[in-house]
């Protein structure tokens, strides 16, 4: 019994977290450096508990008796708890510059973040898909009242209208699904509908069917995939930089710890049914997703829409993984991961710089970066070359296992066209750094604040390389090898 | 009675919603289209709960409810917040991240 | 001793040039003197203890420096070979060659570059030894080539002038073009040959596994490379503007080696045309037209050493009758005399050219006679001897090849050769008497002419009136001991000694009316040359050739090169790519224009895509 | 025997009766919901609804359903929203001015189609007819809530605290503490 | 010592540059720094060819496992091949850093550093991934370079060399990762060695698609005719150093790339292209030279002409004959030098005179001799002049191009002609006519001729004594010659 408490209790210190911060949010002896550090101290406590219990393999699913095999515990949910909780934490902590920067953020914000945080682990804990839909309301309604959160600004509150309308309609389409699931199976359970597919034809299971492509549509919403996409621009435009960093990096994955457990696991049996679907999809959101990103302006929405081609990549990934292809699953995990990383560091400078001044990121406004700021520059090609798939960084490699597992499963023109998207953003993130290292800055070189955001980004820019092409020389330092041993690992506990 | 009536009122009211959704500019309409998407849904739920002669579905629509009330409570205090601030629940008047704006 | 002839002159180039290029102001004259002229008198010692083994009865003399190239089959060393051919070449190059560096030392001195022109000369003299002593055909290549590049840095010699780098331009890429001929045909050879062997010695041995048409073509291509360098039409345009250069070099590059170097190639290569008589006497034919040609032009120009570089072409082609109809000796006999005659005019003119203060043009000159005296007579001898009056030496050489053309039975170049050694006396004689003998106004003083410029002359006016007698054949009393001691594979015609003696006296005879006609025309009042009628005209705008040239070859180049650089890489394939990223982002900007900030949009297009994907599944789930 | 059949006919035709009367309703409303200009109708049109919708929980036997339906769904939200138009008290000009409503609809609703099809059919082709089971009553709910959906239930609260923060957040007017730095877009 | 020495040579470079970095060495510690890095790498590669066997093939081979889950392996090695343009690249540095002399920025250092490491390690490396990275990694120091440090209209045209790069290495890319995915769909690992590789049997049809993507990188690398459109804006707007290496190293890496890869992996496939691509570099042969004849831009002028003879070089190693190869490979290394030096006094003709447009120089032979000197011998000796080692490499192509065909061998031997027209009516308008008597003439100065002598007698070298270097690589080529003959019976 306690033990179980004990592996509830990194959500648990979460919710608490929330609790606390809610409740001392309007004390003035807390001030936001304050709040954010208690905040931060939750999610660090959290990922601590997370580690020592990382190991305990024993329970599967938490009270089985009481909650049925709702709750399950494996080595899947617990990467993604880690993931949420770093990112999280990341978030935090390299933004700190920006709340100071910013009047509008107080307690309740950091108590908004833990909940979507909780929401996410519960989403990648869930297995059961009503549960799962809660779960993801939890994280989506925390994140919608975050995206509006400068309630002063327009855009803001027009980025927070936009989700939540596209959200809210979505996310009906989810729960519709989970009702026609159950009026298939008679159960709710993944189990349940695991067993369910297992067991019967495929032209059996047309509801079943039906209700699993409704979920599969607010999945595609999550993602940003096309035609599901027009949101992510507008949306992480209007939101506050942490706020988009959040989204980027840490939501973004968090829709996948639920659609990689239902497509490896619950509908495993049935995926090449819709390999067609995903596939059209594919590569609308590929093509869609480079056309967006290459006529933006704002450095901002340039990574929102390359945002979208990477749910691309991903979608090559998931649609080797419905034709059967060994790699797929690592191959996403690991592009997951690699992405998380890319993402978080290049939302965290464009944060980072914005705390320090009030213009919007036009691509112009970079001219000269790298003389203002050489080591910032040099970090933010880092991304930029992660996120290109430069190889030695960590994004080649996750774009190389995609791409194998794309050709693996015999779809040669999805990697072809996943090659060409490739070359296709080359052109917008090598035009940053461009600009970046192209044009003479007459701004005098300013001295680079050693503080915890750009210790932050510097660590984030390494574990990029590191990951690219590190070895396992360093212990306890996961180098290239190490995050697909971890991404084979996560998949293999799914099975 | 056969529950195919059923099926074809749920399904028609989720449609309901939906057109109701893309085709009106009115927040309030919009936000109650949703609550009818969603309602819909719970409508689907009952009916499988009675077909299949399990009370889950029912139990789920309860909790669906609960989901229902989240929504709206955070959709009534963002259309609150948005006419507060530009007069209007015009969805069309809020274009401000249209490509090209910025 | 015979790498010794060969190395020794490009070691004193190195030695000259860095000497030069360490400080190109320093004012070096005796040690570039010194060097530079020591370096040619050296090698002619040498070259002549080489004629002297040679005569003295070895067969060949070899020498191998180094391993030069070892690829598969193809094994070069940078190896010499002097058989009688060469030596006698190398004997008349080094000796002509070390007086033109004698009267250099006086033309150029004063020359700011005079350093760097000994360089180039010696340069110049080891390429063509080179050329001349290789023992394989690559060897020879690249003698040839360096020779063309030794020839385009002394035409352009005198930089400032854009004109005459243009000059230079023209020789070499003349040249280049022969050499691209030549090229091929050596190619062509070696892959046919191949696994023989590559050295002169092992193709003649293997001649014979060639079938015929590839040899044919093999000839014609080296033959290309003969036509570039030595000035033979169509690829002789290149030799009346190379006068641009100082005297000297015309005097040693395009008067007296260089451009023999076609001939000498044809003759190295007797073995290979002995096989293809038709290619010979295309070669015939070629450098009759050539001497005619040149000869007309000559006859009314102005310039006095365009005048000899025209009557070089002449002679020239002269030569490659000789070696079309396989009369090799004869060829080379004639190679021999012109040498010197021909380095003795052009010496003889850059030394008017100096006392009259550069001044070119023979109409402007006149009453000479008195005021060089030693130059009139020396030129006097030259010219006698050029337009082959007996007894000296370009006599014996030129009724040689005109009475193998006669024998040879292709009388049309019999004729044309007899004709053209009539224009050629007359030419020739025109620039002496316009020269020497015609009134002039002008009495500006003269430049004094240094010892060291006016002795070779007297050397070189010797060796006119007198090599001839090397070559005296049987009718004249001789034993051509010439041609004997060439043992080339003549073509042997035989002749009666009266037709013989026939047209010995049609040439003196022509020679002499050629002569007559000139002293009546120039020698009294000289008539300068208008443009009065159109075939006047026509003549001393050299036939509108360099315009046809220009209209046909350059003029296209350059067309096609603009059109490649406005029309082909902008509008085509940079188009193509361009066209190719403005689709894209055309349609990139199409597309996000759907991103119209409107929600009710947005949800539309949710709804289009929901509504499709709905619509396939109800296909493919089979419930429609 | 055959007076059961009778009484079974017309209780079939009852079930049928008030289910097309609700059905009616439910259609009528919500089509009245998403046509009308002014917002109060539509927001009777969607309280219409969602009491029709409460009748046929009920006709559907989940009767424990039908009461939170009526009390959560009419009671607490329609309720609100219809207060919440009534506080905003939008005037007449404040109200979009939608010109195309009309035919957004058609489109939208031919583009619906499918979607409606889908369900419909998909539905269908599994379950012709109900199961007869007893009433969902309270106590049967309230077992299955404590026990197997006792965690969706726990985490449902968590949401409902979470909108809750979120919509305080959003909604209250804060009267900033420090001044506000100028207008920044992003 | 030697076991390391590969990686010491890759790496020396990059680690000087880090620890530069690392230290924020001044501009006057840098320049000792690099110029001190690149004499060592550069000892390194003498000491290595010293012990080099030619016989031997592949030497000094290092392996270590890397990144084990993707089969990517570090495994360096070198040949003949290699060794080639690995002097080429350690004999050009120095002289590169002593032209960069009084350079201030210190960017231009640092990426000239790790330029050396990535076009090293792209010629060094036997992991078609590792070949990947530092064939990537080549382009960002050549990407910032022309970039930050060019002239014209350098941004626009920094971001075409490389956006038309990358799509070939893109193309490159997924064809390595295809024969990746056959060769661990046969033996269930990964692997990218290319040893491991080439023991794979593709299908015919298969190993087409393949080659086009490697081919695709190459040719735009070189760039055969129709994927030059980057070359000559690239050339003509890149600072000095870096063209040089991109037309005496990287262009060549194109030609390497094909016959290290494309002959260990698929060998009767080129058969197949080898029409095709003959046929592109007899036409660029010519294309480019007579393009070159109206360009009045020194830099890109030679940007064309390194074009046209690396089309010459394409077509030699197509043409499959000893000869041929040996010119090729041959002509890799002199033309290297040569357009190394042209370049590097292009270079210094903008120093002085703040220009490289033929119709504002002139008259500078009569002024400055020595710098006349340097320019016309490295413009004639890029020209094919006998003596210099361009004159070998260019005939034993002709041969080669004569062995298999009369009609090819005809239109190779225009390489004869092509060069000079444009080549000497440059000089004429560069070095002669009169001089300018406003501008001042600068002759060179002692610093600038140590830098461009070491050239000028490694070109005189090659062309006299041809055979001494040839015997580095002469066993190398009979015995790929062989194998590559054995499996496709020669090409037709």
């Amino acid at each position: 019994m306690i033990e179980q408490l004990i592996l509830t209790l990194p959500m648990a210190i979460i919710v608490l977290g929330a609790f606390v911060l809610l409740l001392i949010s309007h004390s003035k002896r807390f001030n936001l450096d304050r709040l954010n550090l208690i905040a931060v101290f939750f999610l660090i406590l959290s990922s601590c508990v997370q580690f020592i219990i990382f190991k305990s393999n024993d329970i599967e699913f938490l009270f089985s008796d009481v909650f049925g095999e709702t709750f399950i515990l494996d080595t899947f949910s617990r990467i993604f708890d880690l993931m949420f909780t770093i990112g999280a934490i990341l978030t935090l902590l390299i933004n700190n510059d920006y709340f100071k920067s910013r009047r509008y953020f107080n307690g309740e914000y950091f108590a908004l973040i833990l909940f979507s945080v909780f929401g996410m682990m519960m989403l990648s804990h869930a297995h059961e898909l009503v549960t799962a839909f809660i779960a993801l309301e939890i994280a989506s309604l925390s994140v919608y009242a975050l995206v509006g959160y400068h309630k002063n600004n327009r855009v803001s509150s027009e980025a927070m209208l936009k989700y939540m309308v596209l959200g809210s309609m979505t996310g009906a389409f989810f729960m519709l699904g989970t009702a026609l699931i159950y009026g298939a199976v008679g159960s709710t359970n993944l189990s349940d509908i695991a067993l369910y597919t297992a067991n019967h034809n495929i032209d059996e299971m047309s509801l079943l069917m039906v209700g699993a492509s409704f979920i599969s549509i607010t999945i595609m919403f999550k993602i940003g995939a096309v035609p599901f996409h027009s949101w992510v621009i507008d949306v992480y435009h209007g939101a506050p930089y942490p706020i988009t960093m959040f989204m980027a990096s840490t939501f973004k994955i968090a829709i996948f710890a639920i659609a990689l457990r239902l497509y490896i696991v619950n509908f495993g049996e049935v995926n090449v049914f819709w390999s067609e679907l995903l596939q059209a999809i594919t590569i609308l959101t590929l093509i869609g997703g480079s056309w967006m990103a290459i006529s933006q302006t704002l450095v901002k929405r340039m990574l929102a829409g390359s945002s979208i081609v990477h749910s691309g990549y991903l979608l090559i990934g998931i649609s080797s993984l419905g034709l059967g292809s060994e790699m797929a699953g690592p191959a996403v995990m690991f592009y997951l991961i690699a992405y998380f990383i890319s993402a978080v560091g290049s939302f965290g400078i464009l944060s980072f710089i914005a705390s320090q001044s009030k213009t919007q990121m036009r691509f112009e406004d970079f001219k000269g970066f790298a003389n203002r700021r050489p080591y910032m520059a040099l970090m933010m090609s880092i991304f930029m070359l992660s996120l290109a798939g430069f190889p030695s960084t960590i994004g080649f490699l996750g774009k190389f296992y995609i791409f194998t597992s794309a050709i693996e499963s015999g779809q040669i023109l999805l990697a072809g066209l996943g090659i060409l998207t490739a070359f296709i953003s080359v052109y917008y993130y090598f035009k940053l750094i461009a600009m970046m290292y192209f044009y003479e800055s007459d701004e005098q070189k300013k001295k680079l604040p050693i503080d915890i955001s750009t210790i932050l980004i510097f660590a984030m820019g390494l574990v990029v390389v590191w990951g690219g092409m590190g070895t396992t020389l360093i212990p306890f330092i996961p180098g290239a090898d190490g995050f697909i041993d971890i991404a084979q690992e996560t998949i293999n506990s799914l099975k | 009675m056969s529950p195919n009536l059923f099926f074809l009122l749920a399904s028609l009211l989720f449609s309901i919603g939906l057109v109701g959704l893309v085709s009106r500019r009115n927040l309030f309409v919009l936000y109650m289209s949703i609550e009818l998407m969603l309602s819909s849904i719970n409508l689907l739920l009952a009916t499988f709960s009675k077909v299949l002669g399990d009370a889950s579905g029912s139990v789920i629509a309860l909790l669906m409810i609960g989901v229902i009330a989240a929504e709206a409570a955070l959709f009534l205090a963002m259309i609150v917040h948005i006419y507060r601030s530009s007069r209007s629940v015009d969805s069309d008047n809020f274009t401000a991240l249209a490509q090209g704006k910025e | 001793m015979l790498s010794l002839i060969v190395v020794i002159p490009f070691l004193s180039a190195l030695l000259m040039a860095l000497v030069y290029l360490a400080d190109t102001k320093a004012d070096r004259y005796k040690f570039y003197t010194i060097v530079g002229v020591g370096a040619p008198m050296i090698i002619t010692v040498l070259s002549l203890m080489v004629g002297l083994e040679l005569v003295s009865g070895e067969e060949t003399i070899h020498n191998t420096l180094i391993n030069w190239l070892s690829v598969g089959e193809l094994r070069i060393e940078i190896a010499f070979m002097a058989d009688r051919l060469s030596a006698v070449m190398i004997a008349f190059i080094t000796f002509i060659a070390t007086l033109i560096h004698i009267y250099a030392a006086g033309y150029m001195r004063g020359d700011e570059a005079y350093g760097k022109f000994f360089s180039y000369f010696n340069l110049f003299m080891g390429s063509m030894l080179l050329l001349v002593l290789a023992d394989n055909p690559i060897m020879m290549f690249i003698g040839w080539e360096l020779v063309g590049l030794s020839s385009y840095l002394l035409i352009g010699f005198y930089h400032t002038k854009s004109s005459n780098i243009t000059a230079a331009n023209k020789a070499f890429i003349l040249n280049r073009v022969g050499d691209f001929g030549f090229i091929m045909g050596i190619s062509l050879l070696f892959i046919s040959l191949e696994g023989t062997g590559f050295t002169f010695e092992s193709i003649k041995a293997n001649i014979a596994m060639i079938d015929n048409e590839t040899l044919s073509l093999i000839g014609l291509l080296l033959f290309v490379g003969a036509m570039g360098k030595s000035a033979q039409i169509p690829l002789y345009v290149w030799l009346p503007d190379a006068m641009a250069g100082p005297t000297p070099v015309s005097a040693l590059i395009h008067a007296a080696t260089m451009v023999t170097a076609g001939v000498y190639m044809v003759a190295r290569y007797s073995f290979l045309y002995i096989e293809i008589p038709d290619i010979g006497l295309f070669i015939a034919y070629i450098g009759a037209a050539s001497a005619l040609f040149a000869a007309i032009i000559a006859s009314y120009q102005s310039d006095i050493k365009k005048i000899l570089a025209y009557s070089t072409m002449s002679q020239l082609g002269y030569m490659f009758i000789a070696v079309g109809l396989g009369a090799y000796s004869s060829g080379i006999f004639h190679v021999f005399t012109h040498a010197f005659f021909k380095a003795l005019l052009f010496m003889g003119a850059g030394a008017i050219i100096i006392a009259l203060h550069h001044e070119q043009n023979i109409f402007k000159m006149g009453k000479l006679k008195e005021r060089l005296p030693l130059v009139y007579i020396t030129m006097f001898i030259a010219t006698l001897a050029i337009s082959g009056i007996p007894p000296f030496a370009g006599f014996f050489s030129k009724d040689a090849i005109l009475v193998n053309a006669f024998a040879s039975g292709h009388h049309l170049i019999w004729a044309i050769g007899s004709f053209t050694a009539f224009l050629t006396a007359f030419y020739m004689f025109r620039l002496l008497f316009t020269v020497f003998h015609a009134d002039s106004s002008d009495t500006k003083e003269l430049a004094s002419l240094p010892n060291s410029m006016t002795r070779p002359l007297v050397v070189l006016a010797i060796g006119s009136a007198t090599v001839g007698f090397l070559g005296v054949n049987e009718a004249y009393g001789g034993s051509s001991w010439f041609n004997n001691f060439l043992v080339l594979p003549d073509s042997a015609y035989h002749i009666s000694h009266t037709t013989e003696y026939l047209l010995g006296a049609l040439n003196v005879s022509l020679g002499l009316i050629g002569m007559f006609l000139a002293y009546k025309m120039f020698a009294i009042n000289k008539l300068e040359v208008k443009e009065d009628a159109l075939y006047k005209k026509v003549i001393i705008n050299k036939f509108y050739i360099d315009e046809l040239y220009v209209f046909f070859i350059v003029k296209p180049l350059l067309f096609l090169s603009r059109l490649i650089a406005n029309v082909l890489d902008p509008k085509v394939f940079d188009a193509f790519i361009n066209l190719n990223v403005w689709t894209y982002r055309k349609s990139a900007v199409i597309f996000a224009r759907l991103q119209n900030g409107k929600v009710r949009y947005y949800a539309l297009y949710i709804l289009i895509g929901v509504s499709s994907m709905s619509y396939y599944m109800l296909f493919k789930l089979g419930l429609m | 025997m055959e007076r059961r059949l009778v009484v079974q006919g017309i209780e079939n035709l009852l079930e049928i009766s008030i289910f097309t009367i609700l059905a009616l309703f439910m259609l009528g409303g919500s089509i009245t919901m998403i046509m009308s200009r002014q917002t109060i109708f539509s927001a009777f049109g969607f309280l219409v609804a969602m009491i029709a919708l409460a009748g046929i929980f009920a006709l559907l036997d989940a009767r424990f359903l039908a009461v939170a339906q009526i009390m959560v769904s009419v009671g607490a939200i329609v309720v609100l929203s219809i207060l919440t138009v009534l506080t905003i008290n939008m005037r007449e000009e404040n109200l979009p001015y939608e010109r195309h409503k009309y035919k957004w609809m058609f489109f939208s609703f031919i583009l619906a189609l499918p979607i409606t099809l889908l369900i419909y059919k998909s539905a269908t082709a599994m379950y012709e007819s109900f199961k007869t089971m007893e009433a969902v009553t309270s106590k049967v709910v309230g077992k299955l809530l404590f026990s197997e959906w006792v965690l969706a239930f726990e985490i449902v609260s968590v949401l409902l605290l979470a909108a809750m923060v979120g919509a305080i957040v959003i909604a209250r007017k804060e009267i900033p503490k420090h001044e506000i730095p100028k207008e920044e877009r992003a | 010592m030697m076991d390391n020495i590969l990686t010491n040579i890759i790496f020396l470079p990059l680690f000087a540059a880090v620890v530069l970095g690392v230290f924020r060495a001044d501009t006057k510690y840098l320049k000792i720094g690099a110029m001190l890095s690149s004499v060592a790498t550069l000892f390194l590669v003498l000491f290595m060819t010293y012990n080099f066997d030619p016989h031997a093939g592949m030497q000094f081979i290092k392996i270590s496992p890397w990144i084990q889950n993707a089969g990517i392996s570090y495994f360096v090695g070198v040949d003949a091949l290699s060794l080639v343009i690995l002097l080429l690249i350690s004999l050009l540095m120095p002289p590169l850093y002593i032209y960069m002399y009084h350079e201030k920025r210190k960017g231009y250092w640092y990426n000239m550093m790790l330029l050396q490491t990535g076009v090293s390690g792209a010629v060094l490396s036997l992991d078609m991934m590792l070949f990947y990275l530092f064939w990537e990694t080549m382009l960002l120091p050549i990407f910032v370079m022309i970039g930050k440090y060019g002239n014209g209209l350098h941004r626009y045209n920094s971001m075409k060399i490389v956006l038309m790069t990358i799509l070939g290495s893109m193309s490159m890319l997924f064809s390595i990762m295809y024969i990746g995915y056959i060769y661990f769909e046969t033996h269930g690992i990964w692997s990218f060695a290319l040893n491991d590789l080439a023991s794979i049997d593709f299908n015919a049809q298969t190993s087409i698609w393949l080659a086009s993507g490697f081919l695709l990188a190459f040719a735009i690398k070189i760039p055969l005719v129709g994927f030059h459109t980057w070359m000559a804006p690239a050339y003509g707007s890149a600072p000095t150093p870096a063209v040089v290496i991109m037309s005496s190293i990287m262009a060549k890496l194109g030609i390497y790339g094909i016959w290290r890869f494309g002959y260990s992996l698929f060998d009767s496939t080129l058969s197949y292209y080898a029409p095709t691509i003959i046929t592109l570099a007899l036409i660029g042969l010519l294309y480019y030279a007579i393009r070159a004849i109206t360009e009045l831009h020194l830099r890109r002028m030679f940007a064309y002409s390194s074009g046209s003879h690396l089309s010459l070089i394409a077509l030699g190693l197509f043409l499959g004959n000893i000869y041929a190869w040996s010119g090729s490979l041959y002509f890799i290394a002199t033309h290297a030098l040569a357009s190394a030096g042209m370049f590097i006094v292009i270079g210094l003709t903008y120093k002085r005179f703040n220009t490289v447009y033929l119709d504002s120089l002139g008259g500078i032979a009569s002024k400055a001799p020595r710098f006349s000197f340097f320019f016309a011998f490295f413009a004639l000796s890029i020209a094919g002049l006998p003596g210099t080692g361009g004159f070998v490499a260019e005939l034993l192509i002709i041969i080669g191009a004569f062995k298999v065909n009369f009609y090819i061998g005809v239109a190779t031997a225009t390489t004869m002609l092509s060069a000079m027209v444009y080549i000497f009516w440059m000089l004429q308008r560069a070095l002669f006519g009169t001089a300018n008597n406003e501008r001042e003439y600068e002759d060179l100065s002692f610093r600038e001729m140590i830098m461009l002598l070491p050239l000028v007698v490694l070109l005189i070298a090659t062309g006299v004594m041809p055979s001494f270097f040839m015997q580095i690589f002469d066993p190398f080529l009979v015995s790929t010659l062989e194998a590559f003959t054995l499996n496709s019976g020669g090409v037709k």
